[in-house]
């Protein structure tokens, strides 16, 4: 039988898909890197750890169960196939069974698949910059598995899945997830710090914050540069194909708004912190992208330096109002991904052009096309997607506190998670005194023979 | 009281800890130095041009003990720090007037080391 | 002349195939980093310049040579065309140019090309981890010749290439390299490391191994999560087209093990170690990538944890027991490839299900299907490889060693490869005094005019 | 409407065009650390901030104005159409209106457009290594506007944009912008160093070089890896399309040009410096990478190791010539991206091929071939470009130096850029001292209550 | 002149030095220390070997001033560092014989700490 | 035998580690420490917090000389560390009892300094 366009054209879309996925999982690193510049540096092996930890947990509880929930069917409140999901296997019908022309399982519904998993993987990796340098590991894989079964997937399922928030209004417009992904994070993320407080000595009794620096802008850059990578997976592929390549269109939407919270970051900072700081300079970068999210499929390119602009002045205000707050938050996640997050979202409702509304089929173009009711839509879910993640997290924090404890002892905290929680610095050469790591004074007998240890050859007597 | 005062190789430390401790010296204190001596500096090159180290890393302890302890500590130093060739070290012996217990706010010779005998010695 | 969806179908096929190649170059990066954070802090430039100069020289063999011998022909030893390999030029048929359906070279046979070229040089990368720290640098060159023109091409050849492997039973499977790509490498430095011996320091007299942390957890983090990334060309590469989307199955099966493996490490350490071994959870997740590796195309996705959780307890073993064998390995490179890639090879004979073993045309559905016979086969495939690989490599060691020594001598060894052979540390603020890395002695003509070095402006008499 | 192949085909292309531009894009990182590791540890945050607004800069000004400048027409000066790009705007008619075969901007061109744009980003990162450790802040976004706005742009649209160096001769060969990206970005980086001088204490008063060690090899193998990776994206991308597997042959004649460079770099480092340099090394690589950005689509595989190697012995010859000359150059840029930036364009005139002259249609075969008019028209081509970018570079810089400066005092330079420009260290563990940096003293109040802050459970008194 | 050389812990610098700036001595030295006392070791785990620390960071303080004010140094020192715990550290008083500024070339005990006030009750 | 300790800058030690060895004092012993003094502090910006700093780098010279040789090494380090501005630093003399070298064992000012007439001039 000869090939037609149209299987030419699925595996090319599946190809994207995979390839944007491949991207998304990437941003794993990201958050490592921006995580691990943003700790001290007895605390950095614990995050690698922990985000192999979340990432390995998430992707089998994703299969097993966390899909089912979020894409196993149109329910309202959640689906209900797909678990343990496998080739071969029969899916209730949704939105996107129908777009992949198929209930049963094959290639590129699992490309689908895999694309929804490393949301969800972001989305919990989200959660813990914010808990950084305090939080027992233990929290991390039972968190996991209530994020990954039940938490996500009902947003998820709620408005990209068919649940009832795409079906108020004209739907909520949520092009990539800045409320499904980014909001859902960061509101974890807030449910465990009202929990967990903050680092031992960050405010002092007078109760001023005192600056607890990250030891490695370096890394935290790394980070940064390696978000806005995935970023170029995470809008362009939620296309989930190439159809008139749209998503190429998404990728300048993606850039120009990132760029544009760089600078709003930048100049925030400086009129507000009377410097450029670094880590405010990406967070902006961070913040915008996540705002442009939702509206990346929604906006023409004009708009999005406005959404990244105002979301890099959002995410520096907002930093030095948490930290006010006593909100002890090392990375900046509740605003760079929550206040962020919201405003991306309600932004759809102002920018949408009529012209990408329809084209997506979902909701309507927004205030500055004349048209106010998007906006309303768009704040129904923001506070849905809120509620729903706040109570459920806060009830798992509070029970792992209640069972475990959340938060590791004051003495685990002053000597650092590393040796603490993993038997080893991360980096031990800083923190092991030389003689003791060298130590060959535990073997004398091979010590007398041994030539003395000049550094190189050159170390000779000079007279 | 005397403050002894040692710069030798790193991997010199181990063995003489582990006596000192034996003999009943837990307390002392080390920090990192570096040290030029009989030795002819090391070049090192990069991108072409060059640096050069006449300094090399050496470990430094200082060890306050009761002034009928300091052949005992000296003594276990030389020993163990000793592999012959240039750059062995130096140990010094210095005077200390006074010492203080931060924990117990206490003062004079017992303050030094843990072991009780240490001090006791003196008489 | 209107183009045809054959046309099209061979562009996606092309770009895929040279996306993933792309992938699974960056797993260089992914190696380097490992073995830097695996290593002390005084050997760290020495790995920059060893992956690049590897990287380079197997380039330049496997182009002029090593191409020829694995893929120029299906004659059951070794190829015998497509040397200096270009454009225009004729090849000698085999399965490859009959799925190209061409003898010239082309375009798309060129992606096939390059995609197999970085398997060869990841192969090649595997050997060096276990050798770091006191190798020298002249044995790299030497060995990557000899690895890219003869070892690794003999065996691809055989497994991959249609050679004899590929003959018995139905053949032995192997979709993207287990033993191949991974127990091959691993042999290599099981040889090297029988010729090389411990890092001194590491076994006092006692017999008793020593801890020699690595100095820097998360660089090592971040090599593992590039390895991670490159392992979604390597496995999915392997279809080597996105037919049926295929491609986007093994993405997933991949990932499943990975995950499976973290969980698997993490809870063999917690119970053999008493602790979350950093190291361990990273190493659990590339056992689990090494042994899915070659079931990745043969095996359905429940099947994929299983695989993966087991990989992960290996390794953790594996390494104990090397540990307590003397065999220095400071990567974990012979648990982590050879281990592992022997239990994926193997797995393939228990968990190939019929529906890919049809797929793939190659050899018989596993043991959990019935078949004990295709077991057998790859027991067949994992000792012959090894045998291959390992009197080959020692062979070219062990010449290297009587040539020219194939350790640097105590006193470099002491004092790090970074200054004993490549001139400068790899952090010369760590080893070298600041006032003579700063020496502005050196200039007291410019120093007297010169204002006091205050640190910044602020620098003033405070009375 | 049944969907054509030709659609198919050009979301193919498109597929491709914008997966080799999101490997562009990720050069940033690899040129972020490739100068954090040539700095000092007092300079690294530094780098960060720099990295992302400079890009952020770029992509604004790309988008309103370069874009427009360098391909909204084909004038023979500058474009003029295009400006503050978006979706259905009008472009006037030049080759890429007819490649892409509309007026009006669509997906795939959209693809174009940001493919071009990281092209730019890049040009401009090249800019600043050269002015590391003592360039002031403010200089990046007042040059990355004008080099974003005109520089870049008019040289673009002289080579690439139908300007009037494609109609000389058959016009000049520059596949991928060995001239257009990388020789601009090296002159940029020329004009500066002339007015902004050596660092501090890189010159003593008896004139002869002082080594200024980078801080960290590892970080700088980083950038160099990621370099690589994106060189990927960047020659094969330039085939804008993935006709006849065209790409596939670019990645092949790019990576072998890069080994080449690497051993060419490493017997040059032996035999010029007597050791094995690392940073040399690196430089290497992308010394022929820049090389062969120009040649790539048009020679064939035998000629690429000859232009890497001979890049690869350039950049070493070149780095240690300009610190002769006292041009303080910390990362080599002016030999890796300048000379062998022309190397590489003068070897089309050389290498290239009947066959891929005609493939692209421009130009004519290489002196090999038997034709030395190419070779002029490459020379044409290099000195229009340098003298262009030149003057308005050093025009700009000058102006900047009038107006603010463009050095940090020297205070500034010793202290660290950091410190100075940023408020806070890099790597403030390695900057502040450690009871400074945690000063619990500031708590007296919690301190009394609060137990004695032991590392960990383990001590106890031990008698 | 005597220096007061105090092995302490960390987080008992910050009040020490505000407290010894506002009775007049802004001067004094700092560096990261190593030390081992009454403790036991902590075992550190890494890929199925081990490695046991049996010193702990400590901050040094080297303070130079005048004979009548050591008493005042040695007591701040004192007040701020104890915690009560095992770890707490020692602080001893060593003989200086001479002090010179290096801006001026000058000697003497007016040079050792810049409080005006602070030498001249030496009398 | 007197230990000569020095607080300076770091840009003043290669010239006087270089006349140091050319007036046959090679031997000597550094290390990174922080000092305050009559400098205000900096203050670092962060995120919004702040943390400030009092205390600068400075390199400590220990060398341990005949008592004779003091004023050399004084003199020698006074010399170059000295730029005018505050911040130059102390230098402090303080008695050594005795000295060891670790490779011979010898002991006596002897063993102090590898130049033979350095010790010798002591008589
Ligand atoms: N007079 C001294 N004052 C301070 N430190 C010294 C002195 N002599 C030696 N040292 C320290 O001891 C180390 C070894 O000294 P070196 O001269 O090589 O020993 P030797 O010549 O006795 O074998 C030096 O690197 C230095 O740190
Ligand atoms: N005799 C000594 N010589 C040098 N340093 C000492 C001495 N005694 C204690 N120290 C330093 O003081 C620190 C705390 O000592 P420790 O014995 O724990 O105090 P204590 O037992 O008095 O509470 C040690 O880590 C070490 O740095
Ligand atoms: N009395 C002292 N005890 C210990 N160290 C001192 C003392 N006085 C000065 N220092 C050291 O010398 C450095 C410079 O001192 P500073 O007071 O700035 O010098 P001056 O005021 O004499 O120019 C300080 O940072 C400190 O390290």
């Amino acid at each position: 039988m000869r090939p037609t366009v149209e299987t030419a054209l699925s595996q090319i879309d599946t190809t994207w898909v995979i390839v944007a996925a491949i991207l998304v999982m990437f941003m794993q690193a990201g958050f490592a890197f921006l995580e691990i510049g943003f700790s001290r540096g007895k605390n950095v092996g614990a995050v690698v750890a922990k985000i192999l930890t979340n990432f390995s947990v998430s992707a089998l509880v994703w299969w097993a169960v966390g899909f089912g929930v979020a894409f196993g069917g149109a329910a309202s409140i959640a689906g209900d196939s797909g678990f343990f999901f496998g080739y071969g296997h029969t899916l209730n019908p949704s939105f996107f069974t129908e777009l992949y022309g198929t209930e049963t399982v094959n290639g590129p519904f699992s490309a689908f698949f895999f694309f929804q998993f490393v949301f969800c993987a972001v989305s919990l990796a989200i959660v813990w910059g914010t808990t950084l340098e305090r939080i027992k590991f233990i929290a991390y894989p039972i968190y996991a598995v209530v994020f990954s079964a039940v938490i996500y997937p009902l947003v998820a399922h709620w408005i990209f899945g068919g649940g009832w928030l795409s079906d108020i209004g004209g739907g909520v417009q949520d092009f990539a997830g800045s409320t499904v992904v980014h909001l859902t994070g960061a509101t974890g993320a807030l449910a465990a710090l009202l929990l967990l407080g903050p680092r031992r000595g960050k405010y002092g009794p007078d109760g001023r914050a005192r600056a607890i620096p990250g030891h490695n802008m370096p890394l935290f850059g790394l980070g940064v540069l390696i978000l806005w990578l995935g970023w170029f997976g995470f809008n362009p592929g939620s296309t989930l194909g190439t159809a008139e390549g749209r998503f190429a269109e998404v990728v300048i939407v993606t850039n120009l708004a990132a760029a544009a919270g760089v600078i709003g970051a930048l100049v925030t900072s400086r009129v507000l912190q009377k410097t450029l700081d670094v880590g405010m300079i990406g967070n902006g970068a961070i913040a915008a992208l996540v705002a442009i999210t939702a509206p990346s499929g929604y906006v023409e390119m004009w708009a999005a330096p406005v959404i990244g602009a105002v979301a890099g002045g959002i995410v520096v205000g907002g930093v030095l109002m948490f930290e006010r707050l006593r909100l002890d938050d090392p990375v900046g996640a509740l605003s760079a991904h929550g206040l962020a997050g919201i405003w991306g979202t309600l932004s759809c409702g102002i920018f949408t052009s009529p012209r990408l509304a329809s084209f997506n089929g979902i909701g309507e173009e927004g205030l500055v096309y004349g048209n106010a009711s998007q906006l309303a839509v768009q704040a129904v879910g923001v506070v849905a997607a809120f509620v729903l993640v706040f109570v459920l997290s806060f009830a798992t924090f509070g029970l792992i506190k209640a069972v475990f404890g959340l938060r590791v002892d004051e003495e685990d905290e002053a000597a650092g998670l590393d040796i603490a929680e993993h038997g080893m610095y991360g980096y031990p050469e800083q923190f092991i005194p030389r003689p003791e790591l060298e130590g060959y004074g535990a073997a004398p007998a091979a010590r007398t023979p041994a030539p003395a240890p000049h550094p190189t050859r050159q170390e000779v007597p000079a007279t | 009281m005397k403050l002894v005062s040692a710069y030798i190789r790193h991997e010199a430390f181990e063995p003489i800890r582990t006596d000192l401790l034996e003999l009943g010296f837990p307390s002392l204190s080390i920090m990192e130095v570096k040290g030029s001596g009989r030795q002819k500096g090391i070049t090192e090159r990069y991108r072409g041009a060059e640096v050069t180290n006449y300094l090399r890393p050496k470990v430094k302890i200082e060890c306050v003990v009761a002034s009928s302890d300091v052949q005992t500590i000296v003594d276990t130093i030389l020993k163990h720090a000793r592999t012959g060739a240039v750059g062995d070290g130096k140990v010094f012996v210095m005077p200390v007037e006074e010492a203080y217990r931060v924990r117990t706010g206490e003062s004079g010779e017992e303050v030094l080391q843990a072991h009780p005998g240490a001090a006791a010695g003196v008489g």
